[in-house]
């Protein structure tokens, strides 16, 4: 094990594929300089056949990415900022999710699409959305949404290696985060949730850059004699409603924290499973910690009121235990 | 190509006739009118060169050597259909003959072949990408895109666009400014606009476009000019109720210019074939056409299991 | 009241509005002719000033909507079939939605977008998709799905004299059905749930193409002894959860019926909204019945066996009365 | 025009130092070195007319007449900014002034402006709007759409691309092929191609295209040739670290051909103006920076329930 910055650890993940499987390629805007660091070095590595800026034009980007990964390439597309997915939104919705059903099963679709999400930087309404819900909605792609630097480095392994299409959701605020990884070749099994902390009163979900806030407020739950166990989806399509249920099983008690907005989010998914499958553990009500119905106003003090953290969570978390 | 240009003819007058006899599920929308376009274009083409197509795809399908049999079968909604019944009319594909696809999403072709145009750079074996699209679709901003990257990258794609004069119920002077050709010339792309009902005129053009992207010179872009005969979709008069959107003088005049005609015509006039040819051709064309009917009639029902194993690869939805 | 079709319905309330309102101007592609019934005639009415069809280039329109709105419009903007919202995605997710408050609230988006959604017609993956929660996730911008003619008539006035996006989902398929709908001028308003059933032993909350085979189930449960209270949100955005949660606080048991792919869904969120605010009166877990996550196949067999009917609807019920 | 287009250098000069020294939140992109453009172009327009802006707003935004302190308190983020600090920098608009907005969407404002246009158009009181660009911008597809648009409906719009050599960190003519103004040319628009550095040239090309437009001819288009002397971000340097994407000469080579200095020159030379009335505006512009960033800093901060407020217009969200 040794500790990398999550970032780097998608920059290794990316390095390693590549070199890998020659058939993997990698396209976006300015991914040859690279903005967030992820995919620094590669250019020179493996030269502009297999790593290639492209113009701004998201709407080409997503349905360039369908038509080489359908023609035998591991395509890998960098979107920047996750809410440029929306600009490229019609060939993922339309092509991506779907192409391989309307053909028949004709083909596969081996694409990553990485994006970086989340608030926090006072990047204002067009560069914070965290939109892994609307994806999960399509059907038809992946969503993963690694919270530290190894299951980052795993998980993109696993998607790159994978046949079906994959959002791949940076914590782009987080780059900089340490964790420890593992030295040797690894991947991270998709539908597989972890429990990064252990616990018997309540379960807290959290996905993503909450899991950060999670254990701040794990931690004085715990001196306020709350045992809470942290489960952490890591990808939530595939989903393991499974490990979920089971630890709501064992607490009786959950809440789940995602920076989604509330309506229609992942949160909101992940209630409804459990309030379907885990009903009969119940004690409590189901609570959600999410962002309120709005969009990322830019002055730091109005972003930091609407962005779920451990005081939003300790509450929920006293809220679901009565007191 | 004039026996592919006339099996697409029956193919589809055959599906008319079984979407009014209320056969086919979902909307049917016929080429017939624009086959001298696919069939002067797919002509260069060999099945690891690859064509995309639009909701209008038969034609193409068929003039890129697709089986008419699996074409129908899946039109019908068959299990034994080219996509196993889930996609229908306008998602008809058959990727071991390079056709990578009708799509329901006007526009959707010109980033798809543009990437699969990528590929085949990146294969670096000289093939090409076709992309197939209306005059309507070229007011898509992705076209613009792909014309851009593609030229960038010097990908081997031919853009062809198929002008019918009709943007579904719109006339295309009314949607679609200037010249369509024009916007492909801004970014240095050759261009050649043709007579798209005269299948040599498009022989000709492609010929040289499909040269230029295979010798590695980049995109080039051809704007055939044709007429679609049929409605925007088969079912346009139940729902048009008492609006037409185009004259009879109109359709008559260009079913005097049908493509079909004029090749027979020409074939004939210049001794190319005797009128015993063609017959056959035209006898061995009806019968395909009997049997791919027969073939999709027979054949099972969609399976409707698969939904749930064809939507990701080894992986449950 | 008079019977009127569905579709008439929504003809009738856009000449209404157009004629009380000379603001009020309608645009999109084909709009002229009209291919679902519901914009015609409007053209020899109100001239090509205020009704124009367009190019087909959705991204542009989706923008296009939000200037003319900004500069003092009413704006009735038609998407045709509901995928193509994808195509004029960017401009929904990052204009409209969120330029009121990223202006600071300088501006109102007085803006109606119409799509048709749903399946059963055998269009196929790509013209068939109910999505109505992709834009419930956004924040910004309401959601309207009106289940029968009167509250489409009334919906959709209440949309176009609204000073807020919404977008107003067509049940395309069920365009021909009859209902009652009040001669006079009328409004219906957002976040009202209506009860179009009364019960007393499990509530079905269903959304706009679900209501028919919820009735259907309805009639087949009375027969077997229960009685279900049918709940009909109407508006999405805003969502009435006080009246659904009203409901099950009498029944105590629900089932959510959605045409949505089931995750991150209508049905999912508000079945996460019971398991919070209502939890304390449920005998039972919470239902879903939605479409799985799959995109729609072409075949009729195939499609109608992935599309939630009555059967689906009564197994749910029988499933949360323990039957 | 001179004292505009100072304001815009002291107004960003100021929030560089601001933002390096940690005062400011969020991404700034400064327009340094391209003041000529907006200037020229906005000193055609009145209140009523629009313009559209991008991610490098600030100099549309005080060329058109907007509050250097309401748009300094904004970058501030606090709640005397113009858009009460929900928006910041790369947000700034105030409607009062028909400035409908710097975006962070790329291209965002072409189909924005269009409507603006056409509401202009039904309107019929001869305003015009004019959707400000860059020439990475020019490769989204809605600037076709938009092109296309403008042209069939024959609306009051001028676009301007601002072709400053970038598009983000990648030179120009790797990510855009051709000549933009050609894209406009194949919609048969009026074009114009002028020295972006040199305020009287898009003064004058500005001059007719407003005129253009303003009598009903529809879509006019600028191409103004220019240079950020700026990173592309403030923060570039923090996160590119070791990879330079241009040569120190070549900046130096543009400072050089400074739009203030050239212009400042060309007022002297041509006896214009004498350098007592010039110091006097820089004085006054001076004194109008300091007093902008006095209101900014002294400000409140945001009002953290507002959002609750503005999501939507009488209603919470
Ligand atoms: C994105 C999208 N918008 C709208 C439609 C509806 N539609 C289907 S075909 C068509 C017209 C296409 O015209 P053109 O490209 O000229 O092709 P043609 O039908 O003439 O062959 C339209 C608007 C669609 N399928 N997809
Ligand atoms: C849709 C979208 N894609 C990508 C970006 C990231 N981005 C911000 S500015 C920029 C470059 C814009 O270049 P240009 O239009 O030439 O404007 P300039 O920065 O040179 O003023 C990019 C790629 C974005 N903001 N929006
Ligand atoms: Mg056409
Ligand atoms: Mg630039």
């Amino acid at each position: 094990m040794t500790r990398k910055r999550y970032i780097q650890a998608i920059n290794e993940a990316l390095f390693e594929e590549m070199e890998r499987d020659e058939k993997v390629i990698l396209f976006g805007e300015d991914v040859e300089i690279s903005m967030f660091g992820d995919t620094t070095g590669l250019l020179k590595r493996f030269g502009r056949n297999r790593i290639r800026n492209s113009p701004i034009c998201e709407a080409t980007l997503t349905g360039m990415a369908v038509g080489a990964a359908a023609s035998g390439y591991r395509v890998v597309l960098h979107m920047m900022f996750s809410n440029f997915i929306y600009t490229g939104f019609d060939a993922i919705a339309n092509q991506m999710a779907k192409l391989r059903l309307m053909t028949g099963g004709q083909i596969k679709l081996p694409i990553t699409v990485l994006a970086g999400y989340g608030a926090g930087s006072s990047n204002a309404a067009q560069h914070s959305d965290t939109n892994h819900a609307l994806l999960m909605q399509l059907g038809g792609v992946n969503v993963v949404a690694p919270a530290n630097s190894a299951d980052a480095k795993g998980l993109l392994k696993t998607a790159i290696r994978g046949d079906n299409p994959t959002f791949f959701m940076e914590a782009v605020g987080r780059g900089g985060e340490m964790g420890e990884v593992p030295d040797e070749d690894f991947t991270t099994p998709f539908g597989v949730a972890s429990v990064p902390h252990a616990g018997s009163d309540v379960t807290i979900v959290s996905i993503g850059t909450m899991l950060k806030p999670t254990f701040a407020a794990v931690k004085v739950l715990a001196e306020q004699g709350i045992s809470a166990e942290v489960v952490d989806p890591r990808t939530l399509v595939p989903l393991d409603e499974d490990g979920i249920v089971r630890s709501v099983q064992k607490t009786g008690r959950v809440v789940v924290v995602d920076e989604s907005r509330d309506r229609c989010s992942a949160a909101s998914h992940i209630a409804a499973v459990i309030a379907d499958k885990g009903f009969s553990a119940l004690k409590a009500p189901i609570k959600r910690v999410t962002v309120p119905n709005v969009c990322m106003p830019y002055a730091p003090n109005a972003e930091a009121a609407v962005l779920p953290g451990a005081d939003e969570i300790i509450a929920a978390v006293l809220a679901v235990m009565g007191r | 190509m004039y026996e592919q240009m006339f099996l697409i003819r029956c193919v589809e007058e055959q599906m008319s006739a079984d979407f009014h006899a209320g056969n086919l599920p979902g909307a049917v929308h016929l080429y017939i009118g624009q086959e001298a376009v696919a069939v002067g274009v797919c002509e260069h083409l060999s099945d690891t060169d690859k064509i995309s197509s639009t909701h209008r795809g038969h034609g193409h399908f068929l003039a890129k050597g697709g089986d008419p049999k699996l074409m129908m079968a899946e039109v019908y909604g068959k299990k034994t259909g080219i996509c196993q019944g889930m996609g229908g009319s306008m998602h008809v594909a058959d990727f071991s003959k390079g056709i990578i696809g009708a799509n329901g999403i006007v526009g959707a072709g010109f980033a798809i072949t543009t990437g699969a145009a990528w590929a085949a750079q990146l294969d670096g074996d000289n093939k090409v990408a076709v992309c197939f699209f209306g005059d309507g679709a070229a007011n898509q901003g992705v076209f613009m895109e792909s014309l851009n990257v593609s030229t960038l990258w010097n990908l081997p794609v031919i853009f062809v666009c198929e002008h019918n004069t009709y943007s579904e119920f719109s006339p295309s002077d009314t949607v679609t400014a200037g010249q369509i050709s024009d916007r492909a010339s801004a970014f240095g792309i050759p261009v050649e606009v043709v007579d798209g009902n005269d299948v040599v005129a498009v022989w000709q053009a492609t010929k040289s476009a499909v040269e230029h992207a295979r010798n590695g010179s980049g995109p080039a872009f051809i704007e055939a000019k044709t007429y679609r005969i049929h409605g925007h979709l088969e079912a346009e008069k139940l729902f048009l109720g008492g609006g037409p959107y185009r004259s009879d003088e109109e359709i008559e005049s260009w079913r005097k210019k049908c493509p079909l005609k004029r090749f027979r015509n020409d074939l004939l006039s210049s001794d190319a074939a005797c009128e015993a040819e063609i017959d056959d051709i035209e006898t061995r064309v009806h019968e395909r056409v009997e049997e791919a009917v027969k073939f999709a009639q027979e054949g099972e029902p969609a399976d409707e299991n698969l939904v749930f194993d064809l939507m990701f690869l080894g992986q449950k939805p």
